[in-house]
């Protein structure tokens, strides 16, 4: 059981490393935001299953927080004027 | 190659790595990441420590991780202090860089502006 | 631990330990809290307690002739914390209590909180900032535990690299931000080899690490680590970079305390590592690298400061040469003329503390005086403010090495150490060394003392000459330590490599 | 265990690779974002190495408020990115960069290696200490009890780093709001964002802190948590940044060191020397510590990500 619970983490550490490779590149920074956001989604789905294999305690608390401060790190991301050093397709959006 | 010295070798990686970056970049900012860097290179270490000091029923020693933790803090507050200071040398000056001359030049009036 | 017990046992007035750290603590939090002028009146009602605390720990050192130890929390090492002092611990603490007030009482001018009680930023700043000095040199002085002394280096990092850009002119933003950088890059280094050694020994405490140390490679990278990131906080040659602006554009009583003080911090922590920590390693080859630097650190921050054109720069790159005295200390430490060696560095570490001291009091008068540091134009100046200019004057006798001075003391006894462990070249670096000091210093003094009175848009109060010239008086007094002192500064010192004891 | 080991080497290239992008990103912001992801999977290290405690830290601070504090600066030192030819490291100087961190890195990882596998612990003599305070969490009785004096001096830190960060203001600005004022309404989205996730957060942030006891978690992990919701509802205007010279928040700010000091002080009267707790009284004691303290860290650090005072003071 915990063999797979450990591998389906790894499948999920593994496709979001890929969608990382391609996503940190930009062009945009809220493409790069974005991919901070995919790998927050899948780490803490990760986190949850190692946590579940290897009977880490507390852990659960752990993916609470992160869950909450992901939310967070996009909303100061969204504050800080997002203006993208490349051009824009919707400048306005940003603002 | 148990996870903890694996950790562990990640750690002195990312030591070197965040001092590279340290010395190579010279825009503080990066600087400040790297310094960031170097700063869990070393927290992985205390953190290696801490595993391979499992005994008495914990899976590791409590003291080594306590002092990661304060050395988190610690090195948040010294992000925030020098992210203040790039910012304030910014608006000043209008570029941020840590060049010995940059405006050295003699104050004109009383040396000692105080 | 039985075998930790025997260095646990509570010594009579051990508690007395805490006090020096936890009153200035204290002080920094109420300064905060209430701000406007009760922070320049917490600051200096709390110098003479601190002096009092200082003077009670040495005379009990003195009396028993033993380190002073104090358990906090009752949770005695390895699990928890000690504070020890010994006999150089005492004379740092009694140092640093004298410098303190002297700095503050010029600073009043300064940072004066105006009369309607409104609270000003720089006034609030520095009189927080310098009671946390105190505070974090307190910790690095008694502490016992590796890594609470690396909280010290960082609490000490945060009260001085402020106190750099306190007026906000760019270039000092700069010099703080590059200081500021060293301070991070020596903090990190220093914890990576912190953790190293309790990843080997299980133990942070100085005592318990010095008994298991063994030459492996695990304390050799932590020695080497740590004391990198403690060379770059003491501003060792080739890591002085940040220091001569950091130390020439803050405010005079701040380089004062910077100068004198501060990097002195960093410098007993290198003591420390190699002297208590590592006594067992063999330090040959480590010393002679030091040495070796603060040879080149004399030379070039000698030959830099002739090269000066504002007098705060010249002063401060001959901290850069006169900290490399400091480190001749190391290669003279074993052997039967150690304790003479050790005696020099600390009489050394001392009698600049003071010089230095009073040298920058000096400059921020001049500079105040005149509207200028620039030394082209200190012609006459020394006819118009004599107290000001004898003591810079007498600070300069300490630099130079010239009697009767502390500075000459140290030289004396470190050129003594080095002649008789048969290594010349040090005495040979030494003695160029003060005749570069009396080329910079010619330099100010020559056309200062001759010429025509310059006209002063206003003249020194004479109560912060008097500061001044009471430090350069200190520098100059420390020639006549009795022998007693220097027995006082070896209660506690384990023995180093070979020596006996 | 094999998928547990692959899955390791996966996570620690991961993690380097994450690394190596921050220092090598093409600009600023790239790399920041970059310190975002990097800190996140970090926390997954920290799980594997059963650092719980310091997971939910290097979660909260290293990687969530730290994160936030560099996007911000990132953002307002765009125009600052490019770097003057003559600052660039000639080629020479950066391959013997290279080369030393090299030597250090390599080092390094021997001595790691050289490390014995079963190393030199005090947890026992935590475990054998730990029913003296009354807490089930021995991390948090090595904070709290065992080496209170860092942690003690640890939170004047913090403040000394506020007073540092706001001795930063212009002379005009002092005792003002740090941030800029902002006259344009809040973003919708934004705002709605915060309502929703601030109670939610705030929850989170005090079952932490509370929980911290006895299970992973305590005053620095709920604190931080805490504070990133004061943020976020800062963010959103839904409420002002402090005036630096309120008497309410310079209280708050003190107020974790401060009663750890008059603790530490009250113990050399009661309890026979300073730092020691009154045996019986230690966990409610500890309790009330962690409780100012959680609340400083939830003020420090929203203050230390601010940055200086920046607005005119309000009379």
């Amino acid at each position: 059981m915990s063999d797979f619970l450990l591998a389906t983490a790894g499948a999920i550490l593994f496709t979001v490393a890929v969608g990382l490779v391609r996503i940190l590149g930009g062009p945009g920074d809220a493409d790069r935001m974005m991919a901070a956001q995919l790998i927050g989604t899948g780490g803490i789905a990760s986190l949850l299953l190692i946590a579940a294999a290897t009977g880490a305690r507390g852990v659960d608390d752990v993916a609470l927080g992160l869950a909450i401060l992901a939310a967070f790190a996009s909303a100061a991301f969204v504050n800080s004027g997002a203006p993208a050093e490349e051009p824009d397709p919707n400048p306005a959006d940003d603002r | 190659m148990s996870s903890a010295t694996l950790a562990g070798l990640v750690g002195a990686a990312l030591v070197g790595l965040g001092l590279y970056g340290v010395i190579a970049d010279p825009q503080p900012l990066r600087k400040i990441l790297a310094f960031n860097l170097i700063g869990s290179g070393v927290f992985l270490v205390f953190g290696i420590v801490a595993r391979k000091g499992a005994a008495a029923g914990l899976s590791a020693d409590p003291v080594p991780q306590a002092m990661v933790i304060t050395g988190i803090v610690v090195a948040f507050a010294a992000s925030a202090l020098a992210v203040a200071l790039t910012l304030r040398l910014f608006e000043e000056t209008g570029r941020a860089t840590l060049r010995p001359d940059a405006g050295t030049k003699p104050p004109d009036d009383g040396a000692d502006a105080e | 631990m039985t075998e930790g017990a025997s260095a646990f046992a509570a010594t009579a007035g051990g508690s007395l330990l805490a006090l020096p750290i936890l009153v200035p603590a204290a002080g920094v939090l109420l300064s905060f809290l209430l701000g406007g002028r009760q922070a320049e009146r917490i600051a200096l009602a709390l110098m003479p307690v601190q002096f009092g605390f200082a003077v009670a720990i040495a005379s009990l050192i003195w009396r028993s002739g033993q380190p002073l130890v104090y358990v906090l929390g009752g949770y005695a090492p390895p699990l928890g914390i000690a504070l020890r002092a010994d006999g150089f611990s005492a004379v740092m603490l009694v140092t640093t209590s004298l410098i303190m007030p002297a700095a503050g009482l010029y600073a009043r001018t300064n940072f004066a909180t105006p009369n309607d009680g409104t609270e000003r930023r720089a006034p609030l700043v520095f009189w927080t900032l310098l009671q946390a000095i105190q505070a974090a040199l307190s910790l690095i002085f008694l502490g016992g535990d590796l890594f609470n002394l690396y909280v010290a280096l960082e609490l000490l990092t945060f009260a001085a690299a402020p106190l750099v850009c306190l007026d906000g002119r760019p270039e000092t933003l700069a010099a703080a931000l590059r200081y500021l950088m060293f301070a991070l890059f020596g903090a990190l280094f220093y914890l990576l080899g912190v953790a190293l050694l309790y990843g080997a020994y299980g133990t942070l405490d100085i005592v318990l690490l010095s008994r298991q140390i063994r030459a492996e490679p695990a304390v050799w990278l932590a020695a080497g680590l740590m004391t990198a990131g403690l060379l770059a906080k003491t501003a060792l040659f080739p890591l002085h970079l940040w220091l001569p602006p950091a130390h020439a554009n803050a405010p005079a009583a701040a380089s004062a305390v910077l100068s004198g003080l501060v990097v002195k911090g960093s410098f007993f922590l290198i003591v420390r590592l190699w002297f208590n920590v590592l006594p067992a390693l063999p330090n040959a080859v480590p010393g002679a690298i030091l040495a070796a630097l603060g040879s080149a650190a004399i030379l070039a921050g000698s030959a830099l400061a002739l090269r000066q054109e504002r007098l705060k720069l010249l002063i401060a790159y001959s901290t850069v040469a006169q900290i490399g005295y400091l480190f001749l200390m190391f290669p003279l430490a074993s052997g039967p003329w150690s304790a003479e060696a050790f005696s020099g560095g600390v009489m050394q570490a001392l009698s600049h503390a003071f010089a230095k001291a009073a040298m920058f009091l000096s400059a921020g008068l001049i500079a105040e005086s005149l509207g200028h540091d620039r030394i082209a134009g200190l012609g006459g100046a020394g006819r118009a403010m004599p107290v000001t200019f004898l003591a810079l004057g007498l600070g300069g006798l300490s630099l130079m090495g010239l009697p009767p001075s502390g500075g000459f003391a140290a030289k004396w006894l470190l050129m003594k150490a080095s002649i008789e462990a048969g290594q010349w070249v040090w005495a040979v670096v030494m003695l160029a060394g003060g005749l570069l000091a009396g080329g910079y210093l010619y330099r100010v003094l020559a056309p200062a003392l001759s010429g025509n009175r310059p006209r002063l848009k206003s003249p020194p109060r004479r109560s912060r000459e008097n500061v001044a010239l009471a430090l350069a008086l200190a520098a100059v007094l420390l020639a006549f330590a009795p022998p007693t002192f220097f027995a006082f500064l070896q209660i506690g010192r384990p023995a180093a490599g070979a020596a006996l004891r | 265990m094999s998928v547990l080991q692959a899955l390791d080497v996966g996570l620690a290239f991961l993690v380097f690779a994450v690394a190596a992008w921050t220092v090598f990103a093409p600009g600023p912001f790239a790399a920041t974002v970059g310190y975002v992801v990097y800190g996140l999977l970090l926390s997954l290290v920290w799980i594997r190495l059963f650092a719980v405690d310091v997971a939910l830290t290097e979660a909260a601070i290293g990687s969530g408020v730290t994160g936030v504090l560099l996007i911000g600066a990132a953002a307002r030192l765009r125009g600052a990115e490019t770097t003057p030819a003559e600052e660039a490291l000639t080629g020479l100087t950066r391959l013997f960069a290279a080369g030393l961190c090299l030597l250090v890195a390599a080092a390094l990882a021997a001595v790691v290696l050289l490390l014995p596998d079963q190393g030199p612990t005090l947890a026992p003599q935590s475990m054998e200490r730990l029913p003296e305070t009354g807490l089930g969490n021995p991390v948090t009785a090595v904070l709290i009890a065992f080496r209170s004096f860092d942690t003690m001096l640890e939170k004047v830190v913090l403040v000394l780093g506020v007073v540092g960060v706001w001795s930063l203001a212009a002379d005009r600005y002092w005792g003002g709001a740090p941030g800029e004022a902002r006259a344009e309404r809040p973003e919708p989205t934004l705002a709605f964002f915060a309502q929703v996730l601030a109670p939610i957060g705030i929850l989170v942030g005090v079952h932490v802190f509370w929980v911290g006891a006895d299970e992973p978690g305590g005053a620095f992990q709920g604190g931080a948590i805490l504070a990133a919701m004061w943020m976020i509802v800062m963010m959103a205007r839904l409420t002002e940044a402090p005036q630096a010279s309120a008497f309410w928040l310079r209280l708050a700010l003190i107020a974790g060191p401060a009663v750890f000091l008059a603790a530490g002080v009250a113990g050399a009267v009661v309890a026979g020397g300073f730092f020691a707790y009154p045996p019986g009284l230690a966990k409610p004691l500890i309790l009330f510590i962690e409780t100012f303290m959680t609340f400083t860290i939830a003020v420090t650090l929203p203050m230390l990500v601010a940055g200086p005072p920046r607005r005119e003071p309000r009379r």
